[in-house]
């Protein structure tokens, strides 16, 4: 039956998540140079509406149909979300509603690739990056998301799911593997293919809006309840549990960023406390439902500590992931996939486990680490050779002028911002002489106060 | 007709203006300039990167005088604008062959 | 019984649709200049205050109450929200706490008035406007809601709703009708009744934000979760559906708006995927518990790309519609009213019906019709006699030199921004004499560090 | 039994809690001077990562184990959120996950600390003020919440709760007192503690980006939602009466506020209307429980206007409250706790009961006045201390030099915008050098575009 | 060579272009500024407070013109930024020794 | 004394900044403007809507110097902004009677 309070829930957390995106935009778009934001905003947006459009088409069959082609997707029962309105999903007797359960995995969906946008800022061609998403989705994301996040019966008592869930049985609460090593190892292949950006390192952007920064970091911690919690797919004590490891990591991550900050640096900066909370929430995401909340605050401390370290690799590497994607994300993601088999208890979940700290040896950690490997590698090589294509076909890079030039003017015809007087700017000739052609519109005229 | 052009730290600004009424100069024209040289600039850091502000922020005033007012004017600027550390800034003057006034076309220490 | 999935649902989503007038406000906000931005923020902001004053006092009352005055508007049952408190609504058994629902459409009422706002921006007296909200919501929108609404026996077993729920039985699942072509047709009147802006078009300020712009459009589409799936009433499959043709419906028209940029200018604009997910969520509104997912896209793409090319069409018609609340909603409102006629499934919906395309032949498409001009004549007709008199009386539009000088200062004393070294700014001399004249705290002076 | 639809909204309600912390920092950080606005986000993000580690290591045990030391505090009983995991809280048959309630009380913990930065803007050093927030939670903050939110039985049957919930019985639905009574007269102290920021009054910035102060009100409006209904720890009707009177005080009170300002100053402002409605949201937080909508009108426009005025006080006080946490906190907190004693109702709340215009006589006011002024002292001594013993040993207050120069720069390092042509700016030379020494990383060079 | 300077009404920007532009001068430099004379600033208002805004935003125009265009310019640009309201602004020429164009290495007139 | 004024792309000013340090030219001041000629500006579009912005942002540098270091001063501007394209800009020269050093009250060739 339906039980509408976990239904609600389930509701609630698929728009949480949804907000995380444009989150993830304001992250990443107040990092950027003021002459690239836009294009970074809409990198992420244009994630929201073509695997918005792909899920309903033939995504959502793909990753959450029964296992088709020897495991590697979902087969096409699910099509056009057949078999799915009016459905009920999930283990009897509190079931939730089966669109309910559609619609909060495509926003997993929708985000995973969005991630990946930060390590190429300033210079992809905004067609290509689309054409980017709509095959990455279809060849990586569906896949990896059907083995992680598929569990056997779960959408139809006789669907089989997949390998990584209920085959190795590597726990993944909320997408440590599918959604941050994922995104994280295919912004590490995009990085390579496009190459850095001009005059990188040393003529680099400061971020342009640190607020914008700040704002985003807090839209996806919020939103991140759904993302986390969300997961346990009922209004359960699972969800706060969920719940409250992500807020315990997150915190914990805040503080052992910026203690790395006062040490390496000498000051402790928004930007830090900012991606310390995404390093805390990126590594707790797997575990968030296998840990107690002491085992979330050292997860979060470590995570927060070592993705600190991270991002200043890129510069020794002559890597330029420009917002870190691989730093926070990847590291994060392996952090927190890793540190299950470390510190699962299934005194919090009883479908969970024990890791070596909590008495259960090693077995757990191996199958946490074929899960992470085997995904990392997955991605890697799939988005590198998705990404080279795109490259020698329409080219992905635009020019070095549009990139000195301004990629938002260049790609989108547009400035962010106008706070100075508008200087020299007006309205281009054709739609004067439209105007001029035409009659004025009758009321117009006749109007107090309105001066041509 | 001079003009006078001073770099002045921004929060002098206020005592400037007093400086120059006090003068009977009720006109000036400011922006936000920056500026480079003895006094040192400053370091951010984001993400570890350390990046280096060279520039400083800095006030720039320019009073159009009459000329036997220049030199008076000159040294209130000084006077108000000094706080005595580096990056106090300069004061400099250039001449001017004509002004007009917009509004009226006046000309020469009229337009003033 | 109280089921508490769904009002903790509906909870949720009244206060989802709260956050879409700070939503609107931004997105509304961040189009104008930086000399008129606070002006857009207070006329959006100032709805929720006026109306959620009204609303307790008798709009509620006014809409939803037992049919009176011929229908034309609810009975006085629940002034001051009596009748509500402890009560039940919605049919048995599963029903909601009354005062939740009308906290719901409180909130509808607060942003349909909010939406006229951008047909009139830079030039509009404050407190005019306020006058106008107060008069237009209720002669206008009280009724309207009335008449869409309120169903037969939902907040009372024995109260009689609404001619076009009840009686014509055209199909508005949230709003498009009462809220969009509603607030489109009343900013028609009113750009009509203010005229053009001084130098519109020739000097028209660019939007000063768009990183506003798009951050306005995602709370927009965050909240419109609310607006949409909550319009279920109950965390059930219904709701999960309108949430899915929402997503979906929204997606459709990013991509086709963008596609009709790249067409006709020749490049994809922040601008245009901001005003695409709009134009989508508008249209997807009075449909999206009645149509299917497939529909959902159809009737998304068709909105994104009639809007962008609608709001094109103002400089030709010589109207200063400053923000196209013309071109996006009563446009998008009307196509998705439409539409249902031709998409409606009762396969999703089982108090729905069946739209051309799936059998239903012309049955639903006139009744669509009829609602969709009744209320856009309605409304126009009335806003405009609102706003002339307004006009005509205590004037509606600031001086030339206020709207030259920015009306941020005219009518509020403030700037948006400051940037800048403050240049010249300082207390004015009244508070410092009343200062002066008093003792100084006693703490302040023994302060380390206090310096005066 | 846990309520599934309960817990998803108290699930809800704790996420939206958290969304007013950031929401605060953007209320408080666009009014601040563009040189110290990023100190201001801080000073409230901190407040999530220092409480989030501290509620979960002792706080939630020191706020609501069972009475301890004389009823001060509760005991050690749930240290390390023992005994919560997997546990119910609330009466039979409908409770809540224990691990929800505790969540949604850490928000409150979070904010409250936060809420204090307002009075300190511009010149606290950052360490120092996040050592504030550890003692003053664990001091005041945790000892308070004991007091008038644990009531006797909540957490566990046999658990006794604090002394103003279960002995005064004073109403406080959801804070007036234990958080801005608390947060406005712990401001009030650490005003004077710090003293007055060099220049003030005269030379004071005026709000740098009031959007920012408006987004952050509006964040605050949605997430109070939360703390609000929220509060009545169900999906209940009472739920839906504190949303209610929560959103008719607050419209009351944007629009008193707005009023005093045209009465008094001659325009409406945008920053008036924002503070309104925080003014609003302060004053009904105690009461939205225990009166009905007429009621809370009138508390929220009584809170406008009083607070409208008190916030002109500071100047003739010599106070500087920088962003008027006592104009706004503390009055309008006592305002609120004490209107309950005029117009509580047990019409609306079984639990509550009767005000002076209600019929209940002075019972209930007294009641009220014992508990504002018991914790306003309390609050107000203990950080008096607290603030003045981190001032003597690490000292609280910035240079002088960091004050004028911009705090941002001296605390963090970084600067909140660069919307112009970065001039001058480029990477140190510390990490240029480690680069020239590595070996390019394998793909870069290769890249099609790639320029060095 | 002369450098003409004018401070101007911002919105009066566009018909300076085009008056310059009607005397075959295609080339100008032009900064926002804030001017302080006769025209009065505003107040402003947050919380109560009154904060007094002394500085009225305005533009430069800077214009590098041959000695003999000088006159011209200086009038052309005179009534084309003329409200006739106070704040219209001030134009002034200075001398200018060379000037030289950066792409090419030109001098003098040929560098305009 | 002179004054040197330079409008030159954004993106050359360090390079013009390490030209002058060679001379041992060790202060300027910089600010943002934006400049019209020859060198086109670009359209944007909102809503279908074209915005033709005709400005192009572009770096003022003014740098005072001995008269004696004026010309190659000059050159080495010029050499270190150009990029051989349409829009490098423009450098000028304009003689300054008094230079004054706020900090000290310093005058001429001691004041920089
Ligand atoms: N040669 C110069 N030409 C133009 N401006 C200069 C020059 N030298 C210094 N300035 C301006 O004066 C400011 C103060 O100069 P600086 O050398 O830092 O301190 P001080 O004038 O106290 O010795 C600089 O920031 C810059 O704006
Ligand atoms: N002595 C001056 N030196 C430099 N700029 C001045 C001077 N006087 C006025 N200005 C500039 O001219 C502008 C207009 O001057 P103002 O006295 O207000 O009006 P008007 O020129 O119409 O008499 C001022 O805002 C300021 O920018
Ligand atoms: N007559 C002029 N007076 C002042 N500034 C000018 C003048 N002509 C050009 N400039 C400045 O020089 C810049 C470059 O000029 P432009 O004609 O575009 O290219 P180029 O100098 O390479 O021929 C312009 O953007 C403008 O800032």
């Amino acid at each position: 039956m339906l039980n509408s309070g976990d239904t609600a829930w389930v509701l609630a957390s698929a728009a949480l998540v949804m907000l995380m995106t444009p989150g993830l935009a304001f992250f990443y778009g107040g990092m950027t140079g003021k002459r690239s934001t836009l294009n970074m905003l809409m990198m992420n947006f244009i994630a929201l509406a073509v695997v918005g459009v792909l899920w309903m088409l033939y995504g959502y069959s793909e990753a959450f149909g029964s296992d088709a082609f020897g495991g590697l997707v979902g087969d096409m029962h699910n099509v056009l979300l057949h078999n799915t309105i009016g459905m009920l999903a999930g283990s009897k007797p509190d079931q939730i509603s089966s669109l309910s359960f559609v619609m909060f995995q495509l926003m997993f969906a929708v985000i995973t690739p969005a991630l990946i946008s930060g390590a190429i800022a300033d210079r992809a061609k905004f067609w290509a990056w689309t054409l980017f998403v709509a095959i990455w989705v279809t060849v990586v994301y569906f896949p990896v998301a059907h083995w992680v996040f598929d569990f056997n019966g779960f959408t139809d008592p006789n669907a089989v799911g997949g390998w990584i869930a209920n085959k190795l049985k590597a726990f993944d609460f909320a997408g440590g593997t599918a959604v941050h090593i994922n995104a994280g190892a295919a912004g590490l292949a995009l990085a390579l293919v496009l190459g850095k950006r001009k005059g990188w390192p040393k003529k680099v952007n400061r971020p342009h809006n640190v607020p914008f920064v700040l704002l985003g970091a807090s839209l996806l911690w919020f939103g991140w309840y759904g993302f986390n919690a969300g997961s346990a797919l009922s209004a359960s004590d699972l969800a706060a549990v969920a719940f409250t490891t992500t807020t315990v990591a997150t915190a914990g991550a805040v503080l052992s960023w910026l203690i790395v900050e006062q040490v390496k640096d000498g000051k402790p900066t928004t930007m830090g406390a900012a991606s310390g909370a995404v390093a805390g929430l990126v590594a707790i995401t797997p575990a968030c439902g296998y840990v107690d909340p002491l085992g979330a605050l050292v997860i979060g401390l470590v995570a927060g500590a070592v993705c600190a370290l991270a991002v200043r690799l890129k510069y020794r590497l002559g890597l330029d992931d420009s917002l870190d994607v691989v730093g926070c994300h990847m590291v994060g993601g392996l952090t927190g996939t890793l540190l299950i088999g470390l510190f699962a208890t299934s005194g919090v979940n009883s479908l969970g486990g024990n890791g070596l700290f909590y008495g259960g040896g090693l077995n757990q950690l191996w199958r946490q680490a074929v899960a992470a490997f085997a995904v990392m590698i997955y991605s890697f090589v799939l988005s590198y050779i998705i990404g080279w294509v795109i490259n020698k076909t329409i080219g992905f890079r635009v020019s070095d002028e549009a990139e000195v030039g301004g990629i938002d003017e260049a790609e989108h015809a547009e400035s962010a911002y106008e706070f100075g007087d508008t200087i020299g700017g007006r309205l281009a000739e054709p739609a004067l002489t439209a105007m001029a052609k035409e009659p004025v519109a009758a009321g117009s005229a006749t109007q107090k106060g309105s001066a041509s | 007709m001079k003009l006078i052009t001073a770099i002045v730290k921004p929060f002098t600004l206020d005592d400037v203006k007093a400086a120059l009424e006090q003068l009977g100069l009720l006109g000036m024209t400011v922006s936000e300039v920056r500026g480079y040289g003895r006094q040192k600039g400053h370091t951010e850091v984001y993400r570890g990167a350390e990046y280096a502000v060279d520039f400083v922020a800095k006030m720039k005033i320019e009073v159009l005088v009459d000329d036997d007012q220049a030199d008076r004017a000159v040294d209130a600027v000084v006077t108000a604008a000094r706080t005595g550390r580096i990056g106090d800034g300069k004061v400099w003057v250039t001449p001017v062959e004509t002004v007009v006034r917009v509004r009226t076309g006046e000309r020469g220490s009229d337009a003033l």
